[in-house]
Order: structure tokens, then C-alpha cells, then sequence
């Protein structure tokens, strides 16, 4: 109905080849953009509703923009690639620690060798980008069984690494400095001398690694790269075959996925926790993105936001709404009725809509774009 | 638009010349007890249509599996382009130039007509996974270009129509042509097609054969096909192997072959 | 002597608790042998079967009922309440799902899982209920072999033999009843089963309400062990290297599996962990598992399959 | 995406003197418009862009290629395939050696192909598949003159003998090398251009004739550029305006539209990727100007009717609504008349959710003006586009003036009319009834058939139509019948039965329709009513009826029948030639004329001669004055039985009304 393709030709491949081909897509991207570069900013510089109290930044915001990003990452790994993961929590561990360990500088004794490995502590944006290359290599290491093992097999190799980074970050002391809680705190965020504190800054922050990821999934996918992952998820031997080597393509993918979610990470505890503890990468961290992936859907970008948006303001709802109807509920109540529903939603949407929120919404997008006709 | 399928005259004869561009040398192959294929040995010719027949579980299929590296062979000797090969991974059979179809078709599903085809270039791609991240610049120049080498195999195919719907969305009839299309794009110098017109009504048999015809004529590619409609391989074929209980049983020319008592019993079922 | 009889106990405790995993791991087994679908609700299965058992106990005794009938009651309560989820699970998770690919199913259990522990709280409760059906005290063995004995515990011995029981009856169950030979049909080929007229909502009802009731039992045991609490699903994720080892299609398998785990682990823990910082028998048994699944892709126990195109 | 700036100015008419040829057109392009779009194609996936200056580079390298293969000054080529950028580029090389391009229909049948090229003596073809190669080689034997063939799609032509067959690509390479070798060669291209003048022939046009065999008409420059100057200027075309070629190339329309009009305002032209995806392409260029017989059109709203079936119903009852919005108000407010600012509301909302969004899918969000012309069309399909704001005109037109007699000026659009003469037409309409034109466009005369051409065009340069038809008072241009097929009645006045037929029928109650009165002092006529309709009202009605024949003697049925042709006879006295032909009487037959019974011509025409010799005695009533007419036909049922329908039959007598305005009609031609 909005939709106003006629006259749009392409000339040229790189025009057919863009990632938004049609005028009113990019319009609305490009509004999309200004409302989340300009207009929230300004809101807030305003306090103009729903911006009167940080909430909405700090609740909200941030951390849906962060999962997001974790929810790219594993949606890479999981609906590009067909390869499930269930330990994506210890990835966004790794991707903390390790962080944070460059962030406050990393010192390794190696006694047997008469030496040790120390680096000076280093800035927040290395450490961070640091922090995501340490979850790619560990990606890669438990990446390979995927070259013999498939499907459920592979989804208990990466709960293996879950359990595993979930003892180790609690267990071996020298990640977390020795410190007696076992709890750590996130260095000062600094970026090219400008100190990051106030959540709008903190949600801008994010924004931006947001944007740059998105991007970077985007043309990954859309490429050769890209290609070959859907390939061996669609049919790995005849991808073969055609001479895909399963060894790049897999591997890349968990390194890629794994690089996301280590990066989401360390933002989720440098920029939204501050200071935080192992648990806060447990198991339920990783349900947690995988629904966001399944919900969202599986093999597209948009998808990871969906997914995030809706299992953040899910029990935002469950909690707010009966307040406001005046109907107190007890937390609990809350958090069971969560569990409920996100589970319900799960199967329904396995059973109706495999490809979840996304294919809704490009199916809602055909639906403008032949109108009046019904197909 | 007729597909011409007589018998190019001559066409054969000249081709006995080519030199040998594969050879099977009495391979067998089984699996746990099963035996696919008993000893088999023979040849493909640079530029010739090899056709494979045989009855259902003759072990055909299993044969184009070990040529290009699926099983690997208990014993026997593959040569290709004079190099004898050792057991390898599928992917390298490809990068050596054997590209593939399949019995029952085997695209990728989620992806479009164009993408399918486009996975046939990986082993043409080059750039890193960086400059694909970053995309716009050399990746971007990369993707174009094997875009157009791609849109002249669709326009070769007659299946422009269909460039960008989703394949899982097409007629058998077109997933076939797909996935021939797929197979090409790798530029092969020795194509395996199993049952390439299975399925298919007369008018697609008919473009089917125009298309294998025509990339064996234009681009001199080495076919070896397995195929059922026995008019069909009669037609395209200029060498045919037998196949039956995973043993050979018959092998030359079609007219030959035709006429061997082995192979009728063979089709009739006849115990031996 | 001294260490030996150290090794002994560690190995035996070890074994038995083994033998506990194995109670968890035999309701995958069965599922995933009828229904090719790796239930990853057991856990919260053991939860609900456990609250519903305890819940009506208490609820019974605060009536003042005698024990035996009490324990009685409360079971065939909890196995009717196991036999309405697996008819619910089925009628409107699995059912529509039939023909789906291995991955999905598992993804939709995994939602089943949340709904159930969500619900079986939401219904019964979320503190931690102890539950005493089995004495917990422990045994002193060869104490005039070993200074101190060997101790084992009467709990992990009565998980043991039921456990064995439960082994038993389900082999009988599979080889030599009816709907057994149909379960084995239905996890080789769904739509063939089907064409045979085998119907198949039927038999994953059943094959989930058995899934349901060795839940039931593992219940009993764990709830006497831990008491029963929400922490009780967690006994899922414990029962899944099991199965890999084991091979998620062989009910001995999982026995076996079991046994290796938890021997295992416990050696390990004891051996291996004070050098390590303790608490390995947390992820112990997975990275056994992976090691496992390196050599041998199908498990210990598991068919090979041959792929064909 | 195509570089179109927003000047939309068409280049200017003072310049004819020196523009007369197309070449020339072409320099003056290349020079002008050099860096803008002159024709697109979707090859490949995407649409292969061809500048003025590309086209030109084009040309010249093909034109030399053509001369190294022997083309001679005044040589004809015949140019066989799909619209295409190569083949109306060989047009124009063609044309700048002077020789002339001989468009033949693709899907000429080998036969006919063979006559046309025979007739004209095509030196060279060239053609766009192996599919047309082998059709001129199969008739080669009968082709002496033919003396090369070149081919654009290469595809299967590798092994066949190119000792005569040359491929575009190579003709291209043949110029490049001698524009090499010798560097005088573009000069000397450039002069062959200069010699030509716009009285040389520039291409000839088969019109492919109901009978006998077709003519070649030859036109010259001055014909083509001069016709689409005008036309160009009529609805201001320009280097802005996009049109999509995809009507054969040997049609006449396509060779104004895409070429002449296209070279004169250089104007870009589009080539769909294949027949198949001529509208998928549509809607991706989005023409400015769209030209389709009326047929086109039908399809079109069938379709989306059909579709709009299977929506859902509020949907669907948002679609009707809005359609009856646009039917109460469309067209006024693309006429730019009043309406009421209620309307204009909701003609908005229509249109931003139906109008719009329908052009967009049939790809006329960007079409200022199409035309369709042809055959009659229907008045309410007519209105049906206009009213969704596409501005659907028709014209008049013929290959023998070059396309273009009358057209719809803007403002003055009326569904039964072909318009006003194009700017420098005159029209003169003989006694007989017969349109006669002399214009511009003119064409020369046909190939190898002077007394054809002295039979069709006059010394004095008036040029005979066959069509009969007159002018309304508003000086519109109606045309009535094919001029032999109108008769007059006995006081002379002019009696054209197909016209009065049609109008009848545009009453959904009348299925056929015969009418009489040639040779008869006025007008009477058979009806046949349409079942379904006139069905749906007497359920409505809870009419009960066993048959046609009963529903069709039914007094009410009769009544809505007189009424329509009370309503047709108050239009008819408002049209002076057609006053006199008011109907005087009819009946409605007692039997649905039919194909069966040899009434009616397979194609379902009527047969006139037929149905009067079989319904004589009933004609006779007619003319008797008697009220009934007892009538026994034998009858064809469906399955084969004969049998027979009887009955009497109602004649009703109907008022005429006087002639309402009887203004000479000489003066609306001037």
C-alpha cells in the first residue's frame, strides 16, 4: 500500500545487490536511525516523557541494545549456519573477563618457564574488541567437534563450554584479580579521552556498537561468506559438493558468532552492569538469547531485534500492566508467568511460524507491497 | 523453441579421440555387508557424454559417489586427469573440477534461484572475511563480478523469470534446471549428472537435453550421466556403461549396448 | 589398604549416584527411542512429578491419613497428574509437530520445559519441600577390612535397585508387549509408522506417560536426596552426557553412561579437583562427554548411520 | 537511478530544416542529450543502460560493419525479431547508408516471411535468434537476393555454416577494424549521413492486410519525424519520458512511438527482458507513456478483478466502495472539472488506498498519457482507468498517415469518440461516409503496387481510410463501421448497423443484436437479451421463467428493453449523421442467436445476410406494421439434436425524437 516500486529499476548490480533495494525500506531505516541518534538524545536532553527518569535508558535501552547484539551473534552461528548453541552465555563470559583482564591489565606468571606474560592495562575499546577476539578463538576451539558431530550432539558440546567458563570464572581466581567476592568491576569507560557515565551516554555507546556489528553481520551474510554458512545449514553435503570446505565454513561462523556475543558481553558488563559475577553469564543467560533468536528468527538480522525486544518488555509488561489496572501480582507470580508464556510462545511459534517475528514481518511487508492484491 | 536431440553424426566417433580424462580401476565399494559396487572399471573421454544405466540398485548412484570423493572406495584405483587420486573430501573432488547434481534434488532451500547458483562460484571467491565484512570496495566488485558470470548461466538456462523466488517455492522441473545451473557455475571440467530428467514431463525432457547438449558443445565440458529414459541416453550419450548388482555388464556405444543380450536380460530381470 | 579402601568408597558412592543420573537419563532414552525427540523437559518433568508426589503427601498427612495410604494416594495422584502433561505435551506440542526435523522438537521440548516448570511452581509451589520416603542414613561396610569402613549410603543403594527394577520392567515393557515393539516402530520412521496404522498420538501418549512415571521414581529418589526443590530440573542437564556417552537411543547405554559418569566424576572431584580449585564435578562429565563424542560421534552405544544422497 | 533531471522541454521544431533524417536526429541526440538514457533493456538481471553518445558509438561501428558486408545505398534489410537496443540500432545504421530497414512481424510464419522478403528484396537480414535464422534459411532458395543473414543471439549457432551468417557481435568487430585501418572511415559515415534528405524513403512497413497480401508502405523521413514532432508536442514528450517498447517492431504504432517519437524527443526507450515478463518489466520502468491495443487493457482489469476476488471481504468492500467513489468522481477531477470537496476527500483517500497503489502494481505510477486504439473500446473499461487517474486516451490512426489522424487532446476525452485531428491533419469525410485524410505523414506510396497506391490515395493527396464515421457537434471524430459495410437508408440518409449494434450492446441487458434498414425507409432491429443479466433482474423481480424464450416475451423484459433503445434513440437524435437511424421498431427474438445454427461466425459476429434470409417473414413484420409475428426456426442444441423453437413474437414501435443540432460538419474538420 505504501509501497511505490514502480520506476524503481536497477541499472546497475550493486543497486540490485543493496541490502534495502527499495526507496520507502530505505526511508524508513533512515527514519528508524534518526529517531535513535537524534531523537531519543534529545528527548532525554529534554526530559520530555518517557525520558523524565533514566528508566526507560537504563532498563530498557541499553540492554536491549546489547542483547540484540548477542542475539546477532548467535543467530549467526544458529540461523545462518544451522549449527544450535547453547552455551553463548559462557561466550559473552569470556568476552567480560577477558575485557576485562586486558582492561586492568593482564599479568601471567609462567614459572616452569622462568618468565611471565604482563601487559600494561590497556584502553576500554581494545579491551573490549580484545574481549570479543578471545571468544572467537574459544569459539573455534569448541567449533571443531561440529566437524564430526551434528545437531543435539553439538548442542551438548556447547553446554559443555558453558559449565565449563561457568566454573572457571568462579574457580580460577586469577580472572577475577583475586578479588575475595569473586564479583569485579568494570573499569572507567573512556573512548578517545571522553568519559562515558550518564545512560544516554552509556545507550549511545551501545548504539553505536550496535549499528557498526549490524552492518558488518549484514554484509557478511549477504556475501559469499554468507552463503556458504546457509549452504551447509540448508544441505551441508551438497554444499560439499559444490566445494564448500565445511571446515572454513563452520569455523568461521562460530568464530564470527562467538566474536559478536563476546563483544555483547563485555558491553553487557562494562557498560550495563558495571560490576557483576559470574552468574550473571549463567545458562539462563543463554536460554535467554537462544529464545531471543527462536523468537525472533532464525536467519535474519531483524529478527535478533525483534527477539530481544520482545523477551526485555515481556516481563516488563507481565509486571507494569496489572499495577497500572490496579491488580497487585507478586513477583513471583511475575517471573512463573514468564516462564509460562515465553515457553508457550516457543512452541506456538515452532508449530505456526518456524522463522518467527521476522518472517511475520516480512510476510506483513508482502502483503503492503502487492496491495490491494491479496497475493 | 524444438530441442534438437538426434544424434550429432560423427560427433561420437570424433570424440573416441579425446584422451582419457577419468578412469575407474576395479573399484568396489560396500558398505558393512552390502556390496554397491563389485570391481567396476572404465573411462570417461575429454568432451564425450558418458552415460551410466543400469536397474534400480544396479549401484549407479554409489558410482558417482566414489568419483567424486563421497565414499571412498575399499579398493581400486581413481585417475583423474592422469593424476591417480586418493581417498579425499568431497570439496576437493570440486575444486579439482567435478561439479554435480543429484538424484532427488539436493538446493539449498532457503535461498533464492540466484543465490543457489552463486554458491556454485566459492571456489572462484576470493576475498577474506574481512573485506566481506566491510563489503563495499573489493568484496563488493568480487560479488558483481561473479554476479554477471552468474546472470549469463541464468539467461543460458531460461530461468530468468525465477531469478530471485525462493527455490524451496519452484516446479521439480525448475529445481532441476536450478541445480544444473548450480553445478555449472563451478565451470567443471567433468559434470556428473544422476537422473538429470527424472520426474520430468516430454517438453522439459526436451530442454533438459538441449541444455546438456548445448554446454557439452560450447563450453567442450565431459558429462557423465546416469538416466532411466533409455531414449534419452540413446540420444544424448556417445559412450554408455552398464551397471547391474553393482557389477559392469556391458559398455560402448549406445547402438552396442542396445543390443548386448546381458543388459536386455538385465532390464528384464532375468537371474544370472 | 588404606587408599584402596579410600578409592573403594569414592568408587562405589560414585557408581551409586551414578546409578541416580542413569534413573534421569533412562526417560530420555525412552522418549527419544520412540519419538526421536530429545526431551529436554525431563528435568522439569521430575520437578512436577516430585511436587505433586510431595505436595499431596503433605496435604494427605495434614489430614491426618496413615502413612502407607498417604505414599499411596500420592502416587497414583502424581502419576495421574504425569499422565495429563504427556497427554497435553503430546495433543499440542508434539502432535503438530510430527514429521519436524530432530532440532525443532528438541527446541519445542525446551519450551515445553518452561511452560512446565512455570506451571508445576505456579500450581504447587516454589519453596523446598523435603520428602522422606527412603531412610538416608548410611551403611558401614568391611569396617574390619578398611579402618572406618566403607560408607555407603542406604538412599543411593535403594535408587540402585530401583533403578534395576525399573531397567527390568521396561525391557520386558519393549521386547515382549505390543506398544513396546510399536514404540521401536514409531522412532525408526514416523510417516512409515503411520502408513503401517500404527497411531502414532497414541503411542507417544504412552511413551510419555512411562517418560513420566520414571520421572515419578527418579522423584522419590532425588527428592529424598535434595529435597524437592526447582534446582531438581537441573538433574536434566546432569543426565545429558550421560546419554551422549551412553548413546541417547540404548537403555542399558544409559545405564552404563551413567555409571562412567558418576564414577567418574567423583574420582575426578576427589582426585583431580582439590589441584584444580574443586567443584569440577560440575562440567566434569561434559567434557568427558565431548572427549567421547570426538571418537566416537554416535556415542558408546549408539548405530552408526551411513549418509546417502 | 536513470538520470533524468527535471527540464522537461522537447527539442526544438525550429530545426527541421537541418533534423530531416533520423540519423541525423541521432547526431543531434548524441551531441544534446549525450550523457542521458536513450534505450534501456533488461538483460542479465538488470537494465543494461545505453546513452545517446553509446548509441551513436553503436551505430557508426555497425553501419561501417555493414558497409565492409556490402550494404549499398537504397539496398533494403530486412530486421526480424523482439524489441531490442541491437536491432533498432541496425535501423539506424541502416538508415545512415541510405539503405532502407523492412521490419518483418517475428512470428511471421516462414511463408509469409518469404513473401515479404521476396516483395521487397532484402539484400541482408538481420535477425535476433537461431529460432528466426533457421526461418530465413528454410526459405533462403527463394530469397536470390538475399545475399547475408546476421544474428544477435549466438546460442546454438556455433556450428552452423557462416560462410553467409555473421554474428552482430562480429559486424561490430568488422567496423571497429576498419575504423582502425583507415581513419577517414567515421568522416566518411558522417557524409552518408549528410546526403540523406527527408524525402528519401526511410523504412517500409508491410501492413499485414485482412486480405490479399500485404502492401509495403513506403514512408520517408519527413512522414515519421514530422508525425512525431507533432504527436510529440500534442502531449509534450520530452528527454524526461520513459516508454517501454514491446509491440512488434514491424507494427507501425512501435515505429512512431519508440523510434520516430523516440529519435525526435529523444526520449528513452525500454526493451523488456522476454515476452513473458513484459509486465513485471512494466511496473520496474514505470513508463511515462504507454501505448496498448484495448485487449491489453481488458486483460488487465480482468485480472486485477480476479484477484481482488480472493481478498478478504472488508478488504474487498473497501476495494467496491472506493471503485464507486472513483466511477462518481474519477474522471472530473482528471478532467479537472468541479466536484464537490466531499468527493475530493474521498476520491484522496481512494487514491492513497486503492488508485495508487493499483497503478503501482500495473506499473502506470508514472504514465502521463496512454493511448489505445485499434478496435472500439468498451466505454465503461475506457472510464474504468480513467477514473483511477490514469489519463488512458484513444487515437486514430493508420501505417498510411504515419499513425496519427485523430487523437484525445487533454480535457477532451469521450469514450465514443477517436478525438479531433492530430495538429496538421485535415479530414474530409465523402459522401460515401468514408474518412479521408491528408497530412504530413502521408505516406509516399506502396512498394511494387502502384495502382494500390492510386486506389488508396487520391492525385490531390487525400488518402482513403475504408473506415466510414463523422464528426459530433463537438468536432470529435466518430468512426461508424468499415466504409463498405455502410448502407443508407431510402432517404438517403446514412445507415451503419455495426454502430448502431455496439451501442445496443454496451446495455449489459443486450446480449446481440441485428440491425436492418438498408434499402428501408428506417431503421429496425433484433434483440437477443443476455440471459444472465436480464436472469439476475427477474430473480430480483421474482419473475419466473422456463426458458429464454419465455423470459424474452416477457411484457417487463420488453419494457427494459424499449426503454434502452428509447435511451440509444435520444442519443442517436443527438447525433446528426446518426439522427435519421433512430430505431423505429424491434423485437426480441424468441432464440439466443448461435454458432450452432449458423447465425452467428465462430468468432461471434453476426451473420447478417444469413439471419435475414432465415428470419425473413419476422423483417417483413417489421416493415409490415403488424404487432405479431408468429416465427418457427429449427434449432441446434448442445448436443447436436435438432429441434424446434416457435412462437409469436412482439414488435414494439418506438418514438424518434427530431434531430437535435444539424450544424454542417465540414466545419469541426477544419
Amino acid at each position: 500500500m505504501l509501497y511505490r516500486e514502480a520506476g524503481q529499476f536497477k541499472t546497475s548490480y550493486a543497486a540490485d545487490m543493496a541490502v534495502f533495494p527499495i526507496r520507502q525500506d530505505r526511508i524508513a531505516l533512515g527514519v528508524v536511525l534518526a529517531v535513535a541518534y537524534l531523537l531519543v538524545p534529545l528527548l532525554d536532553l529534554l526530559h520530555v516523557w518517557p525520558f523524565g527518569s533514566d528508566y526507560l535508558l537504563r532498563a530498557i535501552l541499553v540492554p536491549f541494545l546489547i542483547l540484540s547484539l548477542g542475539a546477532i551473534g548467535v543467530n549467526i552461528l544458529m540461523g545462518y549456519c544451522g549449527q544450535i548453541s547453547l552455551g553463548s552465555g559462557a561466550f559473552m563470559a569470556i568476552g567480560a573477563y577477558s575485557a576485562y583482564k586486558f582492561g586492568t591489565g593482564v599479568h601471567l606468571p609462567l614459572e616452569w618457564l622462568g618468565t611471565a606474560i604482563s601487559i600494561p592495562p590497556l584502553p576500554v575499546l581494545p579491551s573490549i574488541l580484545l574481549g570479543g577476539l578471545m571468544a572467537a578463538v574459544v569459539g573455534i576451539l569448541f567449533g571443531i567437534p561440529s566437524l564430526r558431530i551434528k545437531g543435539l550432539y553439538l548442542a551438548v558440546a556447547t553446554l559443555a563450554a558453558q559449565f565449563f567458563f561457568d566454573w572457571v570464572f568462579i574457580r580460577v581466581k586469577w580472572f577475577t584479580n583475586y578479588t575475595p567476592s569473586g564479583s569485579v568491576n568494570a573499569p572507567e569507560l573512556k573512548f578517545f579521552g571522553l568519559l562515558v557515565e550518564s545512560p544516554i551516554e552509556r545507550y549511545l555507546l551501545c548504539l553505536v556498537f550496535v549499528t557498526v556489528f549490524a552492518v558488518i553481520a549484514k554484509n557478511l551474510v549477504r556475501g559469499n561468506l554468507g552463503r556458504q554458512w546457509m549452504a551447509m545449514r540448508d544441505m551441508d553435503i551438497a554444499a560439499e559438493l559444490m566445494g564448500i570446505r565445511p571446515l572454513y565454513a563452520k569455523l568461521t561462523a562460530f568464530a564470527v558468532s562467538s566474536f559478536i556475543v563476546g563483544v555483547a558481553g563485555s558491553l553487557w558488563a562494562f557498560v550495563y552492569l558495571g560490576s557483576w559475577e559470574p552468574l550473571a553469564f549463567n545458562i539462563d543467560r543463554s536460554f535467554q538469547l537462544l529464545f531471543m533468536v527462536i523468537i525472533g528468527g532464525l536467519g535474519s538480522i531483524l529478527g535478533s531485534f525483534l527477539g530481544a525486544a520482545f523477551i526485555l518488555i515481556l516481563p516488563i509488561l507481565l509486571d507494569q500492566v496489572p499495577h497500572a489496572l490496579g491488580v497487585p501480582v507478586s513477583v513471583e507470580t511475575v517471573s512463573l508467568s514468564v516462564l509460562i508464556i515465553t515457553g508457550a510462545l516457543i512452541c506456538y511459534l515452532l508449530i505456526v511460524e518456524p522463522l518467527g517475528f521476522a518472517r511475520l514481518w516480512s510476510i506483513g511487508k508482502e502483503k503492503l507491497r502487492l496491495w490491494p492484491y491479496p497475493y | 523453441m524444438k530441442a534438437d536431440v538426434e544424434p550429432r553424426p560423427g560427433a561420437a566417433s570424433l570424440k573416441e579421440a579425446g584422451e582419457v580424462l577419468l578412469s575407474v580401476e576395479g573399484v568396489s565399494l560396500s558398505f558393512g555387508g552390502v556390496r554397491a559396487l563389485r570391481d567396476v572399471s572404465f573411462d570417461i573421454r575429454k568432451g564425450e557424454i558418458r552415460a551410466i544405466i543400469g536397474p534400480n540398485g544396479a549401484g549407479k548412484t554409489s558410482m558417482l559417489n566414489v568419483i567424486n570423493g563421497f565414499y571412498h572406495p575399499q579398493q581400486g584405483v581413481i585417475t583423474f586427469k592422469g593424476k591417480r587420486r586418493h581417498d579425499m573430501r568431497p570439496y576437493l573432488a570440486a575444486s579439482q573440477g567435478i561439479a554435480r547434481t543429484f538424484q532427488n534434488v539436493a538446493l539449498f532451500k532457503g535461498m533464492s534461484t540466484l543465490d543457489n547458483i552463486m554458491t556454485g562460484r566459492t571456489l572462484k571467491m576470493r576475498r577474506g572475511i574481512l573485506a566481506q565484512a566491510i563489503y563495499w570496495g573489493v568484496s563488493q566488485r568480487e560479488e558483481i563480478r561473479h554476479r554477471e558470470a552468474v546472470e549469463h548461466i541464468i539467461d543460458f538456462l531460461e530461468i530468468k523469470h525465477i531469478r530471485k523466488t525462493p527455490v524451496g517455492k519452484l516446479p521439480y522441473g525448475l529445481q532441476k534446471r536450478v541445480e544444473l545451473g548450480r553445478a555449472l557455475a563451478t565451470e567443471p571440467d567433468l559434470l556428473l549428472l544422476d537422473e538429470p530428467m527424472a520426474g520430468m514431463n516430454l517438453e522439459e525432457k526436451q530442454d533438459m537435453s538441449r541444455f546438456i547438449l548445448t554446454v557439452n558443445d560450447t563450453f567442450s565440458t565431459t558429462i557423465a550421466l546416469i538416466e532411466h529414459d533409455m531414449g534419452v541416453v540413446m540420444d544424448l550419450s556417445d559412450r554408455v556403461v552398464v551397471l547391474d548388482y553393482g557389477q559392469k555388464i556391458a559398455d560402448g556405444r549406445p547402438d552396442e549396448v542396445q543390443k548386448d543380450q546381458k543388459v536386455i536380460d538385465a532390464y528384464l530381470g532375468i537371474p544370472h | 589398604m588404606e587408599v584402596f579402601g579410600q578409592v573403594l568408597e569414592v568408587l562405589i558412592g560414585g557408581l551409586l549416584s551414578g546409578v541416580l543420573y542413569s534413573l534421569v537419563a533412562l526417560g530420555f532414552v525412552l522418549i527419544f527411542k520412540a519419538s526421536g525427540v530429545f526431551n529436554f523437559a525431563q528435568g522439569a518433568m521430575v520437578l512436577l512429578a516430585g511436587l505433586a508426589l510431595v505436595r499431596s503427601l503433605d496435604f494427605l498427612a495434614a489430614r491426618g491419613a496413615p502413612v502407607w495410604a498417604a505414599v499411596i494416594l500420592g502416587l497414583v495422584f502424581a502419576g495421574v497428574i504425569m499422565a495429563v502433561t504427556a497427554w497435553l505435551v503430546e495433543r499440542f506440542v508434539l502432535g503438530p509437530l510430527v514429521n519436524q526435523d530432530g532440532l525443532t522438537l528438541f527446541m519445542s521440548t525446551i519450551g515445553a520445559t518452561f511452560v512446565l516448570e512455570g506451571a508445576s511452581q505456579m500450581i504447587f509451589g516454589s519453596d523446598v519441600y523435603p520428602l522422606r520416603l527412603f531412610p538416608t542414613d548410611a551403611w558401614f561396610l568391611f569396617e574390619s577390612v578398611f579402618p572406618g569402613g566403607i560408607l555407603v549410603n542406604k538412599l543411593d543403594v535403594w535408587g540402585g535397585l530401583i533403578a534395576g527394577v525399573l531397567v527390568a520392567g521396561l525391557a520386558i515393557f519393549f521386547q515382549s508387549t505390543k506398544t513396546g515393539r510399536a514404540l521401536r516402530a514409531v522412532a525408526d520412521d514416523h510417516a512409515a509408522a503411520q502408513s503401517v496404522g500404527i497411531p502414532i498420538s497414541w503411542i507417544w501418549f504412552v511413551v510419555w506417560l512411562v517418560a513420566g512415571l520414571v520421572a515419578l521414581v527418579a522423584a522419590t529418589v532425588w527428592g529424598t536426596k535434595l529435597g524437592v526443590q526447582f534446582s531438581i530440573t537441573f538433574l536434566a542437564l546432569k543426565a545429558l552426557p550421560v546419554l551422549i556417552i551412553g548413546g541417547f537411543t540404548s537403555v542399558p547405554g544409559a545405564i552404563v553412561g551413567g555409571l562412567i559418569v558418576g564414577a567418574g566424576e567423583k574420582l575426578a572431584e576427589v582426585y583431580l579437583g582439590p589441584h584444580m580449585g574443586g567443584g569440577i564435578e560440575y562440567w566434569f562429565a561434559y567434557v568427558l562427554a565431548l572427549a567421547v563424542l570426538l571418537v566416537r560421534p554416535q556415542g558408546l552405544f549408539g548405530e552408526r548411520l551411513i549418509e546417502r544422497i | 537511478m536513470d538520470g533524468t533531471s527535471p527540464s522537461r522541454t522537447a527539442p526544438a521544431a525550429s530545426s527541421v530544416g537541418v533534423l530531416d533524417t533520423i540519423p541525423k536526429l541521432l547526431l543531434r541526440n548524441a551531441a544534446q542529450y549525450g550523457g542521458r538514457p536513450a534505450m534501456r533493456h533488461k538483460d542479465f538481471g538488470i537494465w543494461q543502460t545505453w546513452t545517446w553518445s553509446r548509441l551513436k558509438d553503436e551505430v557508426r561501428t555497425l553501419a561501417i560493419g555493414l558497409r565492409k558486408l556490402g550494404l549499398e545505398r537504397g539496398d533494403k534489410v530486412a530486421i526480424i525479431g523482439d524489441n531490442r537496443p541491437r536491432l533498432y540500432a541496425t535501423f539506424t545504421a541502416v538508415q545512415s547508408l541510405g539503405a532502407i530497414p523492412v521490419p518483418v512481424y517475428q512470428d511471421a510464419v516462414a511463408d509469409e516471411m518469404a513473401y515479404v522478403l521476396e516483395h521487397a528484396e532484402a539484400r541482408l537480414a538481420v535477425v535476433e535468434d537461431q529460432e528466426q535464422v533457421d526461418k530465413v534459411i528454410s526459405i533462403a532458395d527463394r530469397l536470390p537476393r538475399l545475399a547475408r543473414v546476421v544474428y544477435d543471439e549466438e546460442r546454438g549457432l556455433a556450428d552452423y555454416d557462416h560462410e553467409r551468417l555473421h554474428s552482430y557481435v562480429r559486424v561490430l568487430e568488422l567496423g571497429r577494424e576498419e575504423m582502425r585501418a583507415n581513419a577517414g572511415a567515421e568522416g566518411w559515415w558522417l557524409d552518408e549521413i549528410g546526403k540523406g534528405k527527408g524525402a528519401d524513403v526511410s523504412v517500409m512497413l508491410y501492413t499485414s492486410g485482412t486480405t490479399g497480401r500485404p502492401k509495403g508502405v513506403m514512408l520517408t523521413y519527413d512522414n515519421i519525424i514530422m508525425s512525431a514532432r507533432n504527436a510529440n508536442t500534442f502531449d509534450g514528450f520530452g528527454p524526461d519520458d520513459l516508454l517501454l517498447a514491446y509491440l512488434p517492431m514491424a507494427w507501425v504504432g512501435d515505429h512512431i512511438f519508440s523510434y520516430g517519437q523516440a529519435y525526435a524527443g529523444a526520449m528513452c526507450v525500454c526493451c523488456p527482458e522476454s515476452p513473458e515478463t513484459v509486465v513485471e518489466d512494466r511496473r520496474e520502468i514505470g513508463p511515462t507513456y504507454f501505448f496498448a491495443p484495448p485487449r491489453v487493457f481488458e486483460n488487465l482489469l480482468t485480472q486485477i478483478m480476479v484477484r481482488m476476488e480472493d481478498a478478504g471481504s472488508l478488504k474487498k468492500r473497501m476495494f467496491h466502495y472506493f471503485l464507486g467513489v472513483a466511477r462518481r468522481c474519477g474522471e472530473d477531477i482528471l478532467n479537472g472539472k468541479p466536484v464537490s470537496a466531499q468527493d475530493r476527500l474521498l476520491y484522496r483517500l481512494g487514491n492513497l488506498f486503492v488508485y495508487a497503489p493499483l497503478r503501482n502494481r500495473m506499473g502506470f505510477s508514472r504514465t502521463r498519457v496512454a493511448y489505445t486504439a485499434g478496435e472500439a473500446i468498451g466505454p465503461e473499461l475506457f472510464q474504468f482507468y480513467r477514473s483511477l487517474g490514469v489519463n488512458l486516451k484513444q487515437l486514430y490512426g493508420q501505417t498510411e498517415a504515419s499513425v496519427y489522424i485523430t487523437m484525445q487532446p487533454d480535457g477532451e476525452v469521450y469514450p465514443d469518440t477517436v478525438g479531433k485531428p492530430a495538429p496538421d491533419v485535415e479530414i474530409r469525410i465523402a459522401d460515401s461516409g468514408e474518412v479521408l485524410f491528408k497530412s504530413p505523414g502521408v505516406f509516399l506510396k506502396y512498394y511494387k503496387n502502384d495502382e494500390a497506391t492510386q486506389a488508396t490515395k487520391t492525385a490531390d493527396g487525400w488518402v482513403h481510410t475504408g473506415d466510414a464515421g463523422f464528426f459530433d457537434q463537438r468536432g470529435h471524430l466518430k468512426i461508424i463501421d468499415r466504409a463498405k459495410d455502410v448502407g443508407r437508408l431510402n432517404n438517403g440518409a446514412l445507415f451503419a448497423p455495426k454502430y448502431l449494434e455496439n451501442r445496443i450492446k454496451f446495455y449489459p441487458e443486450v446480449r446481440e443484436a441485428v440491425a436492418f434498414g438498408q434499402g428501408h425507409d428506417y431503421v429496425t432491429m433484433f434483440i437477443n437479451i443476455d440471459l444472465t443479466s436480464v436472469g439476475n433482474w427477474a430473480e430480483r423481480n421474482n419473475v419466473s421463467y422456463a426458458s429464454y424464450q419465455e423470459l424474452a416475451a416477457h411484457p417487463q423484459v420488453y419494457d427494459i428493453v424499449a426503454r434502452r433503445v428509447d435511451e440509444l434513440n435520444k442519443a442517436l437524435s443527438a447525433e446528426p449523421q446518426m439522427a435519421a437511424s433512430q430505431i423505429r421498431r424491434f423485437l426480441i427474438l424468441h432464440k439466443e442467436l448461435d454458432a450452432d445454427d449458423g447465425e452467428l461466425t465462430r468468432t461471434l459476429k453476426v451473420r447478417r445476410s444469413f439471419i435475414a434470409e432465415r428470419y425473413a417473414p419476422l423483417i417483413t413484420a417489421l416493415y409490415s406494421g403488424s404487432e405479431t409475428c408468429h416465427v418457427r426456426t429449427e434449432v441446434t442444441f448442445e448436443d447436436g439434436r435438432k429441434g424446434i423453437a416457435e412462437g409469436d413474437v412482439r414488435i414494439v414501435d418506438m418514438p424518434t425524437y427530431p434531430a437535435q443540432s444539424l450544424e454542417p460538419v465540414r466545419e469541426a474538420a477544419e
